[in-house]
């Protein structure tokens, strides 16, 4: 296989290079489509002082909220947080900063990031405290505020099927942040449920090119659900 | 009588038409998906990357993969489309959802809306609301009119950190059903049995009030 | 069929509401993927006075070159024009307005207009002809321009399948900026080779939401090949 | 002897290394696919919208829908993924492609290209050369040394508008091969045959000429 083989085979050949006082920047929603065996790999590692972009930051013993017991997290960039009470307790504490960022913003910031975009305009945050210290600007008669890309050092990435070049499909609603969060690392680390032959992808559904992806690796998911609502088997 | 939280719901639903796209917020206004008129088709958009919202799964349905912006397991609907968050909000920013319906703390005459952080309590973030308010140009904010100690959240100026500017226009509490323009509540239905009187009596900003103001009909 | 049910029958109903002086906006590129009979539908009914952005103007006979004879175009904002002796006489005599833009501005900015993003950075263009009268700015030492971004009064649209909700499915590199222009019409339509139930497109696979879509159409194409390149069948 | 075309394009692939990706501008550039080395494999964006661009079509093959930024038809390699042109230039933009060939009318020592109007002659646009010149760390220009009556197009100044400022850091013409730094041109190879004089002659910009300028190899 040529360079474009980016399967790596262990957790730690896929997080190496991942050092103290990085930027991460993670996929997923909720607790849907994160890249869960990455961030353990994360918490093995031990590594320190992180700011991680993700929209939330997991459960208490589940997703990013896991690297918060050993303070790995130094800043987290994301829209809603909170649903763990060691977060809770660290950033009551002011030992966890959290700069909170609407949710479309922070999708377009990482897009924008990939994208060669250093800043864009938004009416999201106008007049919020999200505004504060960002230039205000009119056009066509409305305000805006401008903010600006997101990179990060590594991107962590969870994906339903790939195939060797790193040319990924999700599933549903956990594609959700993964894909803008794909284009938006250094180095971007991809974990997903299949690894079929180069040329099994219809190039035409192909949700993420190969060319975001510098490394990728089968894993197993345990997939927690968070809010576990149902009907009866009987109704409509 | 103050209207339940159904009937909020169920007054919201008459404003749904046919073939609309809509955002439903978390609380009140996703109990509007239950009164859907029987004649008219409406999509569901959840922020999270779902347009064609189902209901809730069967046990044997779950899918952790499939969610909605509250992160509850949910189905898609027939011609049901999924994309990434960018495009997701896209599509709220660009203006393409027609109605968009959300809960609120306080709103005041100028259209401003607080809906998302109460200082010195847990700040859990804006998720998606501050892009809904910016992004729509038809938003319909469900409240109640007022604390348990009746103090108004109807107000000539938002007290609470702002979610969106002079972006609303469209307000439905348990009392009445109001629109905002040039700085002014507009009162245009009250719910059944709530005088006049009542209102006004719990609207902190300026309230327009016309010779008629039918109640609601349900 | 309920409210979404985008199927028009003919291209005079496709193209209803299209008055003087407009600016539409076209998917397509080259002469792959162009909403071909949607051009045509314009040259019969003879609006005149169009802006018109798209990557490029046609040919002579084929795609958007057919709106020049009949001077229906006023403007034209394109990356690459000048494919067709007409194009170039009018542009020649002053005729016609034609505003190049960079071809992967052209692209975001179809997108920024749909996406509610009123103008973005980048540092295409910068120290060029294409900066001339635009914002300047510096971002972490490089230099950036501001574009605002583009909005039509209609959008015409070229895709592969669509069921009749609007939801889009685009084949190989006919996709191209057909996608970007759906976002960015205050009416957009769309003509398809092919209109399938609701319900057989799967979630994951759709290209463009039906959302974005108002009316649909289904067409039969000649699909011009502007350069025919072939090796000899026995190549390997 | 100058370079032929087709040598220039053998030295450019010369440059390619196993696992890039690539993106081939019109003309001399396109010819840089025949001559990757053997060992190696690197994919070719093609920037309407297609990573993985294949040889061109049989007889049979050719498809209306797939073609490359030359309006050429074309297949897909092995691999390939389709994709719209925002998403492309996003590729572009954001410095993904590791190595972008294009030609040029003039470079100048402040690495500013011009390469895409002829002022008084017919102006056919930019397509995508001034996003590609933006977008990429590592660009090689290829183009004639100077024109068939001897003026330079490696200037201290383009005196054409310019396609790009400041963003060209390497030059292949048929006579050098060349590294723009700190406002000069640094002498890094010769083509066979070609003297150090003649380059010299025929450079307009500040050039820098290392103790030993060795020949390409082929």
């Amino acid at each position: 296989m040529a360079g474009f083989d980016k399967v790596v085979s262990s957790y730690e050949e896929a997080m190496a290079g991942l050092e103290d006082n990085m930027t991460v920047i993670a996929g997923g929603f909720g607790l849907c489509g994160i890249p869960e065996n990455l961030i353990s790999e994360i918490k093995r590692k031990g590594t320190k002082g992180l700011t991680v972009v993700s929209n939330n930051c997991g459960v208490d013993d589940f997703g990013l909220g896991i690297l918060l017991p050993d303070r790995q997290i130094k800043k987290i960039v994301a829209s809603y947080v909170g649903e763990n009470a060691e977060f809770e307790r660290q950033m009551m504490a002011g030992e966890l900063e959290v700069e909170l960022t609407p949710q479309g913003t922070l999708a377009e910031k990482m897009r924008a990031g990939g994208a060669g975009i250093p800043a864009f305009y938004t009416a999201t945050g106008y007049g919020t405290p999200v505004a504060e210290g960002k230039e205000e600007r009119e056009f066509n008669g409305r305000k805006y505020i401008l903010e600006p890309a997101i990179t990060g050092d590594f991107a962590i990435v969870k994906a339903w099927k790939a195939d060797r070049y790193g040319n990924l499909v999700f599933r549903k609603t956990a594609r959700n942040f993964n894909p803008l969060a794909a284009t938006a690392g250094k180095i971007t680390v991809v974990e997903v449920e299949e690894i079929v032959e180069v040329g099994e992808l219809d190039p035409d559904q192909i949700h993420t090119p190969g060319i975001y992806v510098n490394r990728l690796i089968l894993g197993s998911f345990e997939k927690r659900i968070e809010q576990r609502t149902v009907r009866p088997a009987h109704s409509a | 009588m103050a209207l339940s939280r159904e009937q909020i719901a169920q007054r919201v639903a008459q404003e749904l038409k046919d073939g609309y796209y809509v955002n439903l917020g978390i609380g009140i206004p996703t109990l509007v998906a239950n009164y859907v008129p029987e004649d008219i088709e409406v999509m569901l958009q959840s922020e999270n990357g779902l347009l064609g919202m189902g209901q809730f799964p069967t046990e044997d349905e779950i899918d952790a993969d499939l969610i909605n912006a509250g992160k509850q397991t949910v189905t898609m609907a027939t011609g049901a489309s999924i994309f990434d968050s960018a495009e997701s909000f896209a599509m709220i920013r660009g203006g393409h959802v027609d109605l968009t319906v959300l809960g609120a703390f306080e709103v005041d005459s100028m259209g401003n809306i607080a809906s998302y952080m109460i200082p010195g309590k847990l700040i859990k973030g804006m998720g998606g609301a501050m892009d809904l308010v910016a992004g729509a140009d038809n938003i319909i904010v469900t409240m109640t009119h007022a604390s348990k100690h009746g103090v108004s959240k109807l107000l000539n100026q938002c007290t609470l950190p702002l979610t969106g500017k002079g972006c609303i226009k469209k307000v439905l509490t348990d009392l009445a059903f109001m629109e905002i323009k040039e700085g002014k509540f507009h009162l245009l239905e009250r719910a059944p049995g709530v005088s006049i009187d009542d209102i006004v009596k719990l609207t902190e900003g300026e309230l327009v009030i016309p010779d008629h103001v039918p109640e609601m009909l349900f």
